[in-house]
């Protein structure tokens, strides 16, 4: 089947959704692609819940935003609720761990989950801040259309000037990748 | 011929404009040198302009630009014709339609010699199908309000429903207000049309001129 | 006919629009002459572009041998800013009447102030709406009768006229030049203009002149009430002068620092 | 409150500005809020003249966006409020009139057109009818009543009110400079004496009670954060619209059982077109008439048929196809021969019209 | 210049009053302005039928040049007679 | 659970859409904490309409349990004056940001000044457009990054900080309430509005307060970098304090007398 | 001048907002006036970041007012000027647009469309077709391109330039907020790689020369005082206008050699509507596509016989009605039953105009 | 009223502390304006998921309210341990 695939991002303004979003569309149309990525931007962005719309594809992208997801990601409390009305029967639902509580009130036994410890993890391995560099490492690794050395490249597109002033973030930067890589990949070998 | 100054105030909408040109018109056919005065200043290019080429070709002298003369018209232009403000200084006889204005016959000041003017009279055109000069109190109010006036004309009508019934109780109204004002009735005015009806004088006994119209040309 | 003598127009009229379209004794006419002479002055012809708004500053569309543009009511100024950004080497001249100022565009006015933006602004303060026969302005005297305030204006209902150059020179940087004249002093106000377009030349900031006119027509006076009206009821609202001369400090304004947002 | 500014029913003869200034005083309307411009001035100055004696306010605002506004602060306290503009000021009017169209605010707009695009002339054309009925960044769900006489701009300004605060949408009556400054004949009356009962202002906010205790608070808003909100939003305001229109939309017309050729017009040219038709049908030509009086709705449902049945129909107006635009959408699934006879800023005679008819037969 | 205006021209007191009747519209505010009152108007009628002005009514000219300055439609020119009157700024004649 | 301890918000603070949507940090709710305070102290919740505008300001549509209307960019006084022609009994507070004041809605400003409209308004200053994220604003500091003045605010070109309460001094005439406050005082910033809204009620006139604010997320700073903003760089250019009180004599402002056009 | 702001060709992944600022530098626009407004700030601040690089000018006016009237003063003085603006700001930009319309001034203006009416959304639309096209009290003598894409965006921002500065009618790129906020790939280039030649742009004001005495003064007025004076001034523009459709006006078709049901869309919409007819293809369904890219002047002459020769056709839009409104005028006499599937600031999918196509072929 | 805030309530110096989680959006703003910089971050997560604060983390509380004063989210009460703190105006506990 020719790669066409729709990811819904969604989480608090602070937790880099758009950046996983930006940095994942951007590898993919680096890598030969059709790509397109949109945030979502409301008035009350100020306190509300962030979302990315991403799509990758052989062809041309058509809408930029769709109505059902084959992946959605939420990333906080709210953001359960919020992106329900992106979620299919065939969408892969993937969430932090730490919410589990809401997504069963929520999705009840929605057929198809993926719990990341990424805040997890995060906080207790690594730093809050990559956080959403796991989550980006998950999408990656659940996909499969990039390879983590694309990812990488991309990753020092964005954050090249940072890790230059302090190269011990890359390397915490490529941890993250790599942890939230295998936690997809595991679950995208399925 | 005595030379005859005369003008013409009164509610925007009472008739000032079309007893004027009338007057105006009648005093030119009896061989009088005859000009006629565009002094409203507020909404000038709606009234005398559209006819000032019909009443010159009469011969009657419009004092005032005419609507394609300046630029600015675009914007209504109040813009007063340098002649206007010098009307009565002409000779001949001069007829003034002052247009309305919260200044009422205070607009009079913009003409030249209008103090010292001898021949000149101020008359205050009532139509008693007008809400605010409906009734006698409401007409003695309006007139008061005008400033000087030293005449009413009774201009009643109603377009082209005009009867002459209507007319003569107009000239009722209106000659009972002129009365508690101490001042004369002019005329009563009636389109040539009713001039049969009413004859040569008004049932109160005022003078009747007869008014050609020329006013709803101006819009076509 | 070598030496017949002919008007003393400043040598920017055109003389083929004259005699203008102004009503007898309007001071547009004696403005307009003051600008001319400043003009001339100044030797400026060549790269002054005039703006006229809606009101009756329209009628000096033609008026003189510069390139005019006719603006919206109330907008000459953000045309001719528009202008003066991309050809700096121009000097333009914002011609209006208090509504087209203080009304309908006094959003530009304050923030050209604000920006000190290098343009003259003339404004004709008329004490009411000329062009449309009569209206309230915002400089309309206490219980002046007007066709929008047939009772006289209330100042409870409709507040008092507004001081435009006060206006001005509260929010205009160092720099700026703001003054009110009066065409019962030619002489000054044509110095007043004179100076303003030189700040406008010399890339100081903005001018702002008032000039303190006459509409016979409106005010329906002869000539002797019409120079009472501007001499003394007028004067007693509007003091003429000049308010802000560049080079003068500014009271509660700050030094020049740059602080900016914190760095990070 | 002051004496009622009318008893019983009066016959008058006055400009069509101050028609609309009775009018407003007899509809009860509270207040006028508005900015001088040309040609509607005397609809202000008769109203400051009047207003006082009969315990009606006024404010002359620095612009046209805030008479908009300003009338929408009326309405929103429970207030019969109106203002009147033209030309560029109605360009600055549509600002207000979208948060209208959008919370459905019972706004009055009278409009004065003349000549356009730009200052253009002051005198008079058909040219805001685009603009009337579509201004704004929204969708025309707005009632725009075109009057042809001063007994129109009478009845119209009145029903205006009441339309407006029935159905809730900015209701404007469209006029033009010919008829603001054309004097005829008119019957104005107080409302009551024709059985006219005028619709019950309620307020927005400033209710009656302390909001959050005795009641909640009206918290309004135009602003929505996402796409489906808005659409909810519209949705429900344009299915309202829908169910309004039968009640709502209007128009004339005569001579339509037989006719070869049907002859459009709205507003004041619908007068000269009218007077053409019966010229027409005296010389023996079969011409028919028709003039939409509510040009928003339109009312297509009844000019279906009787543009069906018609060889040809000729769309006249002072403005260059606005009108007919309109026609043609309305009108589409019909082959009747559609042409227009265009004269932006022009006022046209019935001589012109009966011409045009006679030229469109030819061709 | 393509355009030339036909001057009345009288001599008053120290000046020499030139009046332009294409220019003049009889709005009387030169009348007002003049200190010594010699301003007045005249038989002659302007552009616009309206009278003009001329010196001769009151004191003799000071050549003070008020009138010149306020009148709005430069409709007035005065010279000194004692030849200092070309040094306005403007339009010199041709 | 009677005696647990709650939030101390004022009274007429709507309970059930708090926390609010501010940012962390954000000036605007110690602004409206302060006017929330006013209008219990001043017992005037049943008769108060809240008007708020496009901006930060929206944000605060629900925000009290009073009546409020959310209008458009820079349109609030005008709707509230609308209000207040109407319902004279009404309180009408107009609660808007630097750039729907000074900017887009300054001919209203200017107008309300002069008009010396009943209304109360409060403008908050937070240096830039914080909704529409971080641009130049009229109150832009020299030298201050915002996105539309990347390499920062250019005097010359874009002017220096606007004065919006010298502004509306220089303009409204006397019964005008004039003040600027601060969210770095906020006991004397609720003195300011509580006085403000008397003003109004009392009928005196306009009543205006500028309150200098916070915007952490646009300034991108932290909490002690934003106090340090506020009260070191801030203050450099708006100095607080009561600039107009009612009484005070206005300089320059002539007498009450209704002198009109001239009577024949 | 600075260097050139693109060497030949480059391929880029971008949002729409930074495309148009692109295209604007390689325009050789002189200079942007603005008033930030969401979805367009990015042009704005991409623009600024950019603009003193490239020795381009910027100005932040006070509102769009006078945004619009800046650019008038920009190109009056002979430069490639612009605005962008969005909703309310492009409901206010009209005014200085009618005065364009009306003295033909060269202004682009990008617009990129937000829920409406009134504030409503910051997010997406196709709501400002009617604003856009016939904003203003004139007769919508206005040059409009709809784009689709990025690369859209690019081209006839490019083009907009020369449009306006070769014919003189006010030009408006409009776009969208999905355009503006979303990535992906696009071309830009320098428009003398592609034999692309931008129009020369002659001052109006400010000519070389003493005026008076080396030539005439530029005496430039929007004023007139008769309705002839207007009415000629109109109908040399109105001829002007004409002239220029065949060569201005712009569309694209596909799969409409034997459609039994003709999609049409505009913008954004079209790549959706595109999609959805290969699906339908795929499927069997005999579907066909035409997207409008000029919207004024409309291309109907290209639209008729497509629409004559299919059995349906269904108009889809993020609006109510805005572009089917114009469909069905420039249709008028065809008998092709149309209908619409009409989402007011909605976003609209592939597979909803699938099942939007079924459901009118099952009606 | 409906609506009911869960507090943490901590005694420290003169002051009783109550911070309510649903409220504090872990600004800092208080922190910086406590005169005895007691105040400091506590380990629990707000509403937002940011940390909120707790005091003492400096010098005792002298119950000056200025925390309570600034914070834009009215997240903290602070009352008086003699018993002053009930006269603030506003929303008194239920
Ligand atoms: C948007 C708009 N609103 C209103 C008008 C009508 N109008 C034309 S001139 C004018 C007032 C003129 O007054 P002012 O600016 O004081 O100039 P003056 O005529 O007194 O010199 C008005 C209200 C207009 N042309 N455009
Ligand atoms: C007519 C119009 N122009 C522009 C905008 C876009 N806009 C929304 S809020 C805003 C600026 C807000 O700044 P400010 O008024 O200072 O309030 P803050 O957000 O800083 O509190 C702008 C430009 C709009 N909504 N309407
Ligand atoms: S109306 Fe007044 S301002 Fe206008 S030209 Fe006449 S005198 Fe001058
Ligand atoms: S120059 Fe002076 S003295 Fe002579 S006429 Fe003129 S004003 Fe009078
Ligand atoms: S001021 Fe000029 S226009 Fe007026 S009367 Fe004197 S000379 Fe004539
Ligand atoms: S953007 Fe700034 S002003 Fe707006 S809510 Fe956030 S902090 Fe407050
Ligand atoms: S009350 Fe005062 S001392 Fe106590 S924590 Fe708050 S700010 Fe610090
Ligand atoms: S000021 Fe309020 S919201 Fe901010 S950290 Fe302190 S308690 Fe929390
Ligand atoms: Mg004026
Ligand atoms: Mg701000």
């Amino acid at each position: 089947m020719p790669l066409n695939i729709k990811i819904a991002l969604a989480g608090e303004g602070g937790q880099g959704v758009q950046s996983v979003a930006e940095i994942l569309t951007e590898a993919a149309y680096r890598a030969g692609h059709q790509a397109l990525y949109i945030p979502n931007f409301g008035v009350e962005q100020r306190g509300g819940v962030s979302v990315a719309f991403v799509q990758v594809s052989e062809q041309p992208v058509s809408a930029p935003k769709f109505t059902t997801g084959d992946i959605v990601v939420a990333l906080s409390y709210r953001a359960v609720e919020r992106v329900k009305q992106y979620t299919g029967a065939a969408t892969t639902l993937v969430y932090d761990a730490s919410l589990e509580e809401e997504v069963r009130e929520v999705y009840g036994d929605q057929p198809r989950k993926l719990a990341v410890p990424a805040l997890e993890i995060a906080q207790k391995e690594m730093h809050p801040r990559v956080f959403n560099v796991i989550i980006l490492g998950v999408l990656v690794g659940l996909t499969g259309f990039l390879k983590q050395q694309e990812v990488k490249e991309a990753l020092e597109r964005q954050f090249g000037h940072k890790f230059a002033r302090d190269p011990s973030l890359r390397d915490l930067n490529y941890r993250a990748l790599e942890r939230g890589y295998q936690l997809g990949s595991r679950r995208g070998a399925k | 011929m005595a030379r005859i100054a005369e003008a013409y105030v009164g509610e925007y909408g009472s008739g000032k404009s079309e007893n004027a040109i009338n007057r105006a018109v009648y005093l030119r056919r009896q061989g009088r040198a005859v000009a006629l005065a565009d002094l409203d200043t507020v909404e000038p290019c709606y009234t005398l302009r559209p006819l000032k080429k019909e009443l010159a070709e009469q011969g009657i002298e419009v004092l005032g630009w005419e609507t394609g003369q300046v630029t600015g018209w675009g914007e209504a232009g109040t813009v007063l014709h340098p002649a206007v403000r010098w009307a009565l200084r002409r000779e001949g006889s001069v007829i003034i339609d002052v247009g309305y204005g919260v200044a009422g016959a205070r607009t009079l000041h913009l003409l030249e010699d209008v103090e010292e003017d001898p021949d000149l009279r101020v008359l205050a055109v009532i139509n008693t199908t007008r809400p605010a000069t409906a009734t006698v109190p409401a007409i003695i109010d309006h007139v008061r309000s005008l400033g000087r006036v030293d005449g009413l004309i009774n201009n009643t009508h109603l377009g082209d429903e005009t009867t002459a019934a209507l007319v003569q109780e107009g000239a009722g109204i209106v000659t009972t207000a002129a009365r508690e004002l101490g001042l004369p009735v002019v005329a009563t005015a009636v389109v040539e049309e009713l001039a049969p009806h009413l004859g040569e004088r008004d049932r109160e006994g005022n003078p009747v001129r007869v008014i050609h119209r020329y006013m709803p040309r101006a819009f076509w | 006919m070598a030496l017949a003598a002919q008007p003393q127009m400043p040598r920017v009229w055109r003389a083929e629009t004259k005699p203008h379209k102004f009503c007898p004794g309007c001071g547009h006419g004696i403005i307009l002459k003051a600008l001319g002479e400043a003009i001339d002055a100044l030797g400026i012809q060549e790269r002054t572009i005039f703006g006229c708004d809606i009101g009756c500053s329209l009628l000096s569309w033609d008026f003189f041998n510069l390139d005019t543009i006719q603006t919206h009511h109330g907008r000459t100024t953000p045309v001719l800013v528009g202008i003066k950004r991309v050809r700096p080497e121009l000097v333009v001249v914002s011609y209006m009447g208090d509504g087209g100022a203080y009304a309908i565009g006094a959003q530009h006015l304050v923030s050209s102030a604000v920006r000190n933006d290098l343009v003259t602004i003339i404004v004709v303060n008329n004490t009411q709406y000329g062009m449309t026969g009569g209206q309230m302005a915002p400089t309309t005297l206490p219980g002046q009768k007007t066709e929008t305030t047939p009772y006289g204006r209330d100042v409870k209902l409709t507040g008092r006229p507004i001081l435009g150059p006060e206006l001005v020179a509260a929010v205009a940087p160092p720099g700026a030049y703001v003054a009110r004249g009066s065409i019962a002093n030619v002489v000054q106000l044509k110095n007043f203009i004179q100076k303003g377009l030189l700040n406008q030349i010399e890339g100081r900031g903005i001018a702002f002149i008032e000039a303190l006119s006459a509409c016979p027509t409106n005010w329906r006076t002869n000539a002797a009430e019409t120079w009472r009206f501007i001499e003394k009821e007028m004067a007693a609202y509007f003091p003429t002068g000049e308010l802000r001369t560049p080079g003068e400090a500014k009271n509660g304004q700050a030094g020049e620092g740059t602080p900016g947002a914190p760095e990070h | 409150m002051a004496a009622k500014p009318i008893e019983g029913e009066q016959r008058a003869f006055m400009t069509g500005n101050e028609v609309v200034a009775w009018a407003a005083l007899a509809a009860g309307a509270d207040i006028m809020y508005g900015y001088p411009i040309t040609p509607q001035n005397e609809i202000m100055h008769y109203w400051t003249r009047m207003a006082p004696r009969y315990d009606r306010g006024f404010l002359q605002t620095e612009d046209e966006i805030s008479a908009g506004f300003t009338t929408v602060g009326g309405v929103l306290a429970g207030k019969r409020a109106f203002t009147a503009t033209a030309g560029p000021g109605n360009v600055l009017m549509q600002e207000a009139m979208s948060m209208a169209e959008m919370m459905r605010l019972p706004t009055v707009v009278v409009v004065t057109q003349r000549g356009g695009p730009s200052t253009a002339t002051v005198i008079y054309s058909q040219q805001e009818l685009n603009l009337t009925c579509f201004g704004g960044n929204g969708e025309g769900l707005r009632i725009v009543y075109s009057t042809s006489s001063h007994q129109d701009l009478f009845n119209y300004t009145i029903k205006a009110f009441n339309t407006a605060w029935k159905y809730r949408f900015p209701t404007f009556v469209l006029g033009d400079g010919y008829q603001s400054k054309m004097r005829e004949p008119v019957t104005i009356y107080d409302p009551a004496t024709r059985g006219i009962v005028m619709e019950e202002c309620r307020p927005m906010v400033g209710l009656p009670g302390i909001a959050g205790i005795d009641r909640e608070p009206a918290h309004l808003r135009n602003t929505y954060n996402l796409e489906d909100e808005l659409y909810d939003r519209l949705t429900a305001s344009i299915k309202d619209y829908q169910a309004m229109i039968p009640e709502v939309v209007e128009w004339e017309a005569c001579a339509v059982d037989d006719d070869e050729i049907l002859v459009i017009a709205h507003g004041v040219v619908s007068r000269a077109a009218r007077a053409a038709v019966d010229s027409l049908r005296e010389a023996g030509i079969k011409a028919g008439y028709f003039r939409p009086i509510t040009l928003r709705p339109f009312p297509e449902e009844a000019l279906q048929p009787l543009a069906a049945r018609a060889q040809r129909i000729l769309v006249v107006e002072s403005a260059h196809g606005q009108l007919e635009r309109q026609v043609r959408a309305s009108l589409y699934g019909l082959e009747t021969p559609v042409s227009g006879y265009l004269r932006p800023g022009m006022g046209i005679t019935p001589e012109e019209i009966i011409g045009a008819v006679q030229q469109t037969l030819r061709s | 210049m393509s355009v030339a205006f036909k001057a009345i021209t009288t001599e008053n007191g120290k000046g020499i009053f030139h009046l332009f009747p294409a220019l003049c519209k009889g709005c009387g505010l030169c009348i007002e302005k003049c200190p010594v009152d010699t301003i007045g108007w005249a038989k002659q009628l302007g552009a616009f039928g309206t009278p003009v002005v001329e010196p001769g009514h009151g004191k003799p000219c000071i050549a003070c040049k008020k009138c010149q300055l306020v009148c709005p439609d430069a409709a007035i020119w005065i010279e000194r007679r004692d030849g200092k009157g070309r040094s306005d700024s403007g339009r010199q004649p041709e």
